[in-house]
């Protein structure tokens, strides 16, 4: 992260940060604010319509369900969220957690399934 | 005296305080419901066959009621466009459209609530049956000739609890239809109904759709209603906001506007994990 | 030499083929330790005296220069990948994760942790375990065993912590399982531990080389009488393992339940 | 530069109380100053006091078990009586039931780590040090803050009801691993665990509510030019800290929220198909998974202890350069350092797991990252010798604790390799050589760092000073009790006696003695007992110093007593509500001892002029 001293000359006049999104920029906003609405909405239909057509194949039907969350919840974070412009602190912030994430899930689930031989993972009672 | 930058950004970093401290909040809240994510992927993977047989499946699924759910997650996504607008307005001086907004995102969040308790009661309502000779059917249970009810809580039966009233020595219970082997379909094509007269002792095993029943019902309610508290939360923050605290708005107005997309920002992140959760719980 | 410097800090002297290896491997770590906990006491102590403020009352603005430092913390690392490459990992993946094969004929028990007694099961002199029903289980036939069936009829089981045998210089196969809370099977001379996890069932394997009686800890807090989960068994030589073999088997049922 | 630096004063003038920091111009009442204060100087004296009782509490606990370990099944002598009158039945004639003894043991260890050692390190100092050192008016959410506080202590005394439930307070160890912890008091849904888990929840919250704050200020509020690699050492270590925190805290939240159901509500979340619990079916549906719950405990479980060190390390540095008059040596590479542990500890967690059942893919991938964070450990251990290379040290009471941390913490870190390779695990598990480790860490580890930083932050809070002798005494004495306490346990470890013995080991040391086993491993446990009393004799004089000194110490004659250089020395004494007489500005590093040419031995960070 930057140095501090490097702000001085913007230091004064900090209210620049606001101002910039004047009113027809946020008329333009809004705008996008509808068109995300409207894929939400298309999202969610095509999601529980695909469920009702029914692919034989569960990973898939999984995949594309994931995969259409997926491009929701990036639609929502990105616009509604202002991720798409935000700062690098941010950036930072949210890119850590989602290693950290992965590595909870990730290394969970391998650590359940790497036992030692002959190990077995679900019947207590075996023969 | 005052603490610097709770309406202006900080020149270097462009954030001012409550931007910052909200999506650290929403990082430690990824991680949370992260951990539950992580903690229904295992139980499902490790799922056992044959622990549900009424459904055949080791997972059961297909239980919750889709186009309510769907109705729910369009109430929800039009909360998050309309807290959006709300802000939005309040960044063009509008301060009765930005009113307008958040009324409205308010009812649509007790909307959800609603509808969710709605889907509460019905799961609290349904059975799970086993019979002796190994048959296996859902449905709903007419103790006395009356369905036990949720919000009479004490009408909530197990097998012990049904056994333990002398009352009671035979139930009536009426089957959901058959559905199809493999893949769950909710509540699409209706086939009859089939009534059933049983005796307590053919029974061998009876309890609703209570988180008690399955691990499934377990993460299911666990997870719905951690997020139901945050929309309760989120409700009553974003109420305060639009009648309460917009006192602000004459006196502070920029950081009033602050504190509005804050507010937003945490209720997209709800919105978020219904993104989800929906997918997850409802069709998979 | 390793043996005899370790039993000098306290250490068990192992009982099974692959002790050596885990006292090799604690003795190699320790001998790190202690390598630089002496040199940097040295150099602390030295410090400690050399810069007091009586001794040099103007501090130095620069301190040490150079990097040896530097290379020091690289030799730690080196070191560590060495003992981690080298022994750690291959003894892993030979005395914990390969598990002995039917030509290696090793002895298979089902180890049972229960609230507070260990249970063990071997299968019988037809060489086969009994069916085994959880609907059958109870406090004392912990698994489940189905007197009816005629495979269970000659099965050994050694139940609430009655001491069982093995034999000496064979494979021996731990099933580990519980039927309650999670308790730990730990043979502090065999140089094993394995958790006893209810709802799954895991192997430990080991070849004991040395005759007598042992104890197997609870290496896991399971309740109230956590403390008095001692379990104990005896290594015998294959002769004196076969006749008590023979015996229990004869006595037959499992025993120990209806 | 000069020109620029007004954007930190106050934008609102008019003063309207919707600020966040609202305060009035009447004097505050009791409640205002004390309870409901948002000055974060006050908070830290509060967290630093509660923290500070409830250390001196889990001690007591852990007292009462180690007599119960040297004589089992006997009467607990003077607190035995009061024992039996407080807690009822499980203490029954003053003697400790295994109940009790397991409710102590896991109260021990939660309360030491959750409610003693973190706030104390973390809020305590976190939040006196270091607004004043980054030259912050206060913390950036001063009522987030209080909010804080109070979740504290409503998690504290959740805790302690357990004590009163039916069943006694939680048993299952601090790690409340399933099922045993949902199965120990089946019958009351609202027992020990559900309290502890209940706390749990709240305890989190706080530090959540805490860590959030921690790092916004330390991000938003930095005064000028203080850059961040200006930053004292002790900043940067709770920085990172708060990210701890605030990333591995709530994957426990999510656990703890499905232990709870599991006790409460009767799910299955950690619970097999098939339990047999005292010869009868468990009535759940099972289907769960109690290796789970281990995945989730430890995936808190070990970036919290770095949680408890890293603070430490801190504390350790700043005292450590103050007291040699030098700079730390390799400020950059320890900050680095901090850094790098911080990442490595999400992914470790699973060493405590080796026994558990691993495949050698996974428990390589495990060990060796654990190895991977013993290296930044050493470095920064190593800088911190090295930096009294060249010193003029004055041993100080804080710089005595400090200094005897290092070697100390070095005991502690060493003993953690054994315990990191699995092969060598296999042996040491669950004995008490792992005890032995962690209380090295921790106790004449952290808690070292913690009397260093009473001792040098004391007079910046009151205005005076802690008798020195006093101080002395309290030093060399917990330096050899603490090491007689814990040294032996690696003995006994050895000896391959396990931890959460109620009776200390006895049946397997006792009569009967089976192969390999070596009954004077008993002995030990009394030589252990003796010492632990002379280690609560010699805290004594730092209790009576403490609150003596509050009123009677030496009156400091400068606001800077240790002739310190970082930012919390430029303050008044005691600091007054807004820190700062002038806004300070920061014109270089946090370390400038004995610069060449300069008029003094230590140059301030907001001095401008070395020579001035
Ligand atoms: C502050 C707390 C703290 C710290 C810092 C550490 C640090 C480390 N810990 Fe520890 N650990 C605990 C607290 C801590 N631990 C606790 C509480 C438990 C038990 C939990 C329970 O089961 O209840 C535990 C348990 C534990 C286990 C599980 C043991 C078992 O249950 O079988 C393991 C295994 O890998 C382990 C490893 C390590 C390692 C490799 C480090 C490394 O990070 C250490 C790195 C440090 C060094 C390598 C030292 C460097 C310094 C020098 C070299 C200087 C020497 C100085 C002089 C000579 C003057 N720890
Ligand atoms: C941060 C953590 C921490 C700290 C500091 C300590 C400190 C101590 N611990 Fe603790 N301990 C644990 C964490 C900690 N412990 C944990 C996690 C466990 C595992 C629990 C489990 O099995 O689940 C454990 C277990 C444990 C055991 C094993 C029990 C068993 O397995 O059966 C033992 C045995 O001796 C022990 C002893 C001690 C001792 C003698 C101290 C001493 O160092 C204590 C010293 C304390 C003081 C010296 C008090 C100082 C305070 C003051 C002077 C107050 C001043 C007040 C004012 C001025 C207002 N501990
Ligand atoms: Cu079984 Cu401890
Ligand atoms: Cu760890």
């Amino acid at each position: 992260m930057s140095d501090n001293h490097s702000h001085g000359p913007t230091g004064g006049s900090a209210t620049a940060g606001h101002d910039d999104h004047d009113h027809h920029d946020i008329a333009s906003h809004i705008k996008t604010y509808i068109g995300v609405f409207i894929a939400l909405l298309v999202g969610t239909v095509i999601t529980v319509s695909m469920y009702y057509v029914h692919f034989d194949s569960m990973a898939l039907t999984i995949a594309i369900a994931l995969f259409i969350a997926s491009i929701k919840s990036f639609l929502v974070a990105a616009y509604f969220m202002h991720l798409i412009s935000e700062k690098k602190a941010i950036y930072g912030i949210l890119i850590i957690s989602a290693i950290f994430f992965v590595a909870l899930g990730g290394l969970t689930l391998w650590g359940m399934h790497d036992w030692p031989t002959g190990a077995e993972g679900k019947a207590m009672y075996v023969p | 005296m005052e603490i610097p930058y709770t309406d202006k950004p900080r020149p270097d970093t462009g954030l001012y305080n409550a931007k910052l401290g909200i999506w650290l909040f929403l990082a430690s809240e990824i991680m949370l419901f992260g951990g539950l994510f992580s903690a229904y992927i295992l139980l499902r993977v490790n799922a056992a066959e044959g622990v549900w047989p009424a459904v055949k499946l080791a997972w059961p699924h297909g239980l919750l009621n889709i186009p309510i759910g769907t109705f729910n997650t369009a109430v929800l996504i039009t909360s998050s466009v309309t807290v959006v607008l709300a802000w939005a307005s309040l960044k063009m001086n509008n301060f009765a459209r930005f009113r307008m907004f958040m009324v409205i995102t308010v009812f649509c969040a007790l909307s959800f609530l609603g509808i969710k308790s709605y889907e509460y009661n019905e799961k609290f309502t349904h059975y799970e049956l086993r019979l002796n000779d190994g048959k296996a059917y859902t449905g709903h249970l007419i103790v006395n000739g009356e369905h036990p009810g949720f919000w009479d809580f004490s009408k909530v039966y197990n097998l012990e609890q049904l056994k333990a009233k002398t009352n009671v020595t035979s139930i009536k219970f009426t089957a959901d239809p058959e559905k199809a082997e493999g893949h769950g379909h909710g509540e699409a094509g209706a086939h009859e109904h089939k009534e059933l007269d049983l005796k307590t002792d053919q029974i061998a095993h009876l309890d609703a759709f209570l988180p008690r029943n399955h691990t499934f019902f377990a993460i299911y309610f666990t997870i719905t209603a951690l997020h139901g508290l945050h929309v309760l939360g989120g409700a009553l923050v974003l109420a305060y906001f639009a009648f309460p605290g917009a006192k602000l708005w004459k006196t502070h107005p920029e950081q009033f506007t602050n504190r509005i997309e804050v507010g937003g920002l945490f209720w997209h992140f709800v919105d978020l994990v219904w993104i989800f959760l929906f997918p997850v719980v409802y069709l998979l | 030499m390793i043996e005899f410097l370790l039993s000098k800090v306290g250490m068990r002297p192992g009982a099974s083929a692959h002790a050596a290896e885990v006292d090799g491997l604690i003795f190699y770590v320790h001998l790190l330790m202690f390598v630089l906990f002496v040199g940097w006491l040295g150099f602390y102590l030295l410090a400690l005296l050399k810069f007091r403020r009586a001794a040099n009352p103007k501090a130095d603005y620069v301190g040490v220069k150079g990097h040896l430092s530097t290379y020091l913390e690289v030799g730690v690392a080196v070191v560590e990948a060495v003992l981690l490459v080298g022994l750690a990992i291959p003894i892993w993946a030979r005395a914990v994760d390969r598990m002995p094969t039917a030509a290696d004929k090793p002895v298979e028990v089902q180890i049972m942790g229960m609230q507070f007694k260990w249970n063990a099961h071997l299968a019988g002199a037809d060489g086969k375990w009994g069916k085994q029903d959880i609907k059958l289980a109870s406090a004392t036939n912990p698994y489940g065993l189905d007197g009816a069936d005629a495979a269970a009829k000659d099965d050994v089981t050694c139940l609430l912590g009655e001491p069982f045998k093995l034999p000496v210089n064979r494979p021996v196969v731990c099933r580990i399982s519980s039927m309650d809370v999670i308790h730990s099977f730990k043979l502090p001379d065999m140089r094993i531990t394995q958790d006893a996890i209810p709802g799954m069932v895991v192997p430990a394997h080991f070849i004991p080389t040395k005759t007598g009686k042992f104890v197997i800890i609870c290496a896991q807090l399971c309740g109230s009488g956590h403390a008095n989960m001692r379990g104990d068994f005896e290594v015998v030589s294959q002769e004196e393992f076969d006749k008590w073999f023979a015996e229990k088997s004869k006595a037959g049922g499992g025993g120990g339940f209806e | 530069m000069s020109a620029t630096h007004t954007s930190t004063l106050p934008q609102h003038g008019q003063g309207h109380s919707h600020s966040h920091d609202a305060h009035d111009h009447h004097e505050p009442n009791f409640w205002h100053k004390y309870v409901f204060s948002t000055d974060h100087k006050v908070i830290g004296v509060q967290y630093a006091m509660s923290a500070l009782s409830f250390l001196f509490f889990g001690f007591l606990l852990m007292l009462c078990m180690r007599y119960q370990i040297s004589h089992p099944g006997e009467a607990i002598p003077i607190v035995g009586s009061l024992m039996e009158r407080v807690l009822g039945e499980a203490a029954s004639g003053g003697k400790m039931s295994a109940d009790l003894y397991n409710s102590f043991g896991a109260m021990h260890g939660n309360i030491m780590v959750f409610l003693a050692i973190v706030p104390l390190v973390f809020a305590a100092f976190g939040n006196y040090v270091v607004p004043l050192q980054i030259g912050a008016i206060d913390m950036a959410f001063p009522r987030v803050n209080m909010a804080s506080y109070h979740c504290y202590w409503m998690g504290g005394v959740t805790w302690f009801t357990g004590f009163f439930l039916p069943g006694g307070a939680a048993k299952s160890g601090w790690t409340s691993y399933s099922p045993l912890a949902t199965v120990a008091e089946f019958g009351h849904s609202f027992n020990g665990q559900t309290a502890l888990l209940v706390g749990l929840v709240l305890l989190i919250t706080s530090s959540l509510l805490g860590s959030a704050n921690f790092i916004a200020t330390v991000v938003q509020l930095r005064a000028h030019g203080m850059s961040w690699m200006r930053l004292p050492f002790f900043v940067w270590a709770q920085f990172v800290t708060a990210f701890l925190l605030l990333l591995a805290f709530p994957p426990l939240e999510a656990a703890g929220i499905l232990q709870l159901m599991d006790n409460v509500f009767h799910t299955s979340f950690f619970l097999p198909t098939g339990l047999v619990v005292g010869g009868s079916q468990l009535p759940v549906s099972g289907g769960g998974s109690p290796l789970l719950w281990q995945h989730l405990f430890w995936f808190l479980g070990h970036p919290e202890v770095y949680v408890l060190v890293l603070p430490a390390f801190g504390i350790v540095a700043e005292v450590i350069a103050n007291n040699t008059r030098k700079p730390l040596w390799g400020y950059k590479s320890m900050v680095y350092s901090v850094i790098a542990i911080g990442f490595l500890s999400f992914i470790v967690w699973a060493h405590h797991m080796y026994l558990t059942g691993m495949g050698t893919k996974i428990s390589t991938f495990f060990q060796t990252t654990t190895m991977m964070i013993s290296i930044p450990s050493v470095i920064i251990l190593t800088a911190l010798f090295i930096s009294l290379w060249g010193g003029s040290i004055r041993f100080t009471v804080p710089m005595l604790f400090a200094v005897a941390f290092l070697p100390m913490f070095g005991i502690g870190g060493l003993t953690g390799l054994p315990l990191g390779f699995n092969a060598s695990d296999i042996y040491l598990h669950d004995s008490y050589y792992v005890i032995g480790h962690f209380h090295y860490v921790v106790a004449p580890g952290t808690m070292f760092a913690l009397f260093a930083g009473v001792y040098f932050w004391f007079p910046k809070a009151t205005g005076r000073m802690m008798n020195e002798f006093l101080g002395k005494v309290h030093f060399w004495g917990s330096l050899v009790c603490m090491n007689m306490v814990f040294a032996p346990m690696f003995v006994q470890g050895f000896k391959g006696m396990s931890r959460r013995m109620s009776d200390g080991g006895a049946i397997y040391f006792g009569k009967d003695v089976a192969y390999g086993a070596d009954p004077g491993v008993l002995k030990l446990n009394n030589m252990i007992l003796a010492s632990a009393l002379l280690l609560f004799v010699f805290q004594l004089p730092f209790i009576f110093n403490f609150f003596w000194s509050i009123w009677n110490g030496r009156k400091v004659t400068s606001d800077n007593p240790w002739d310190a250089t970082t930012l919390d020395w430029a303050t008044p004494t005691p600091p007054p509500h807004g820190n700062f007489l002038k806004e300070p500005i920061v014109y270089r590093g946090p370390y400038e001892y004995s610069v060449p040419g300069a008029s003094r031995d230590f140059t301030p960070q907001d001095q401008k002029d070395p020579k001035g």
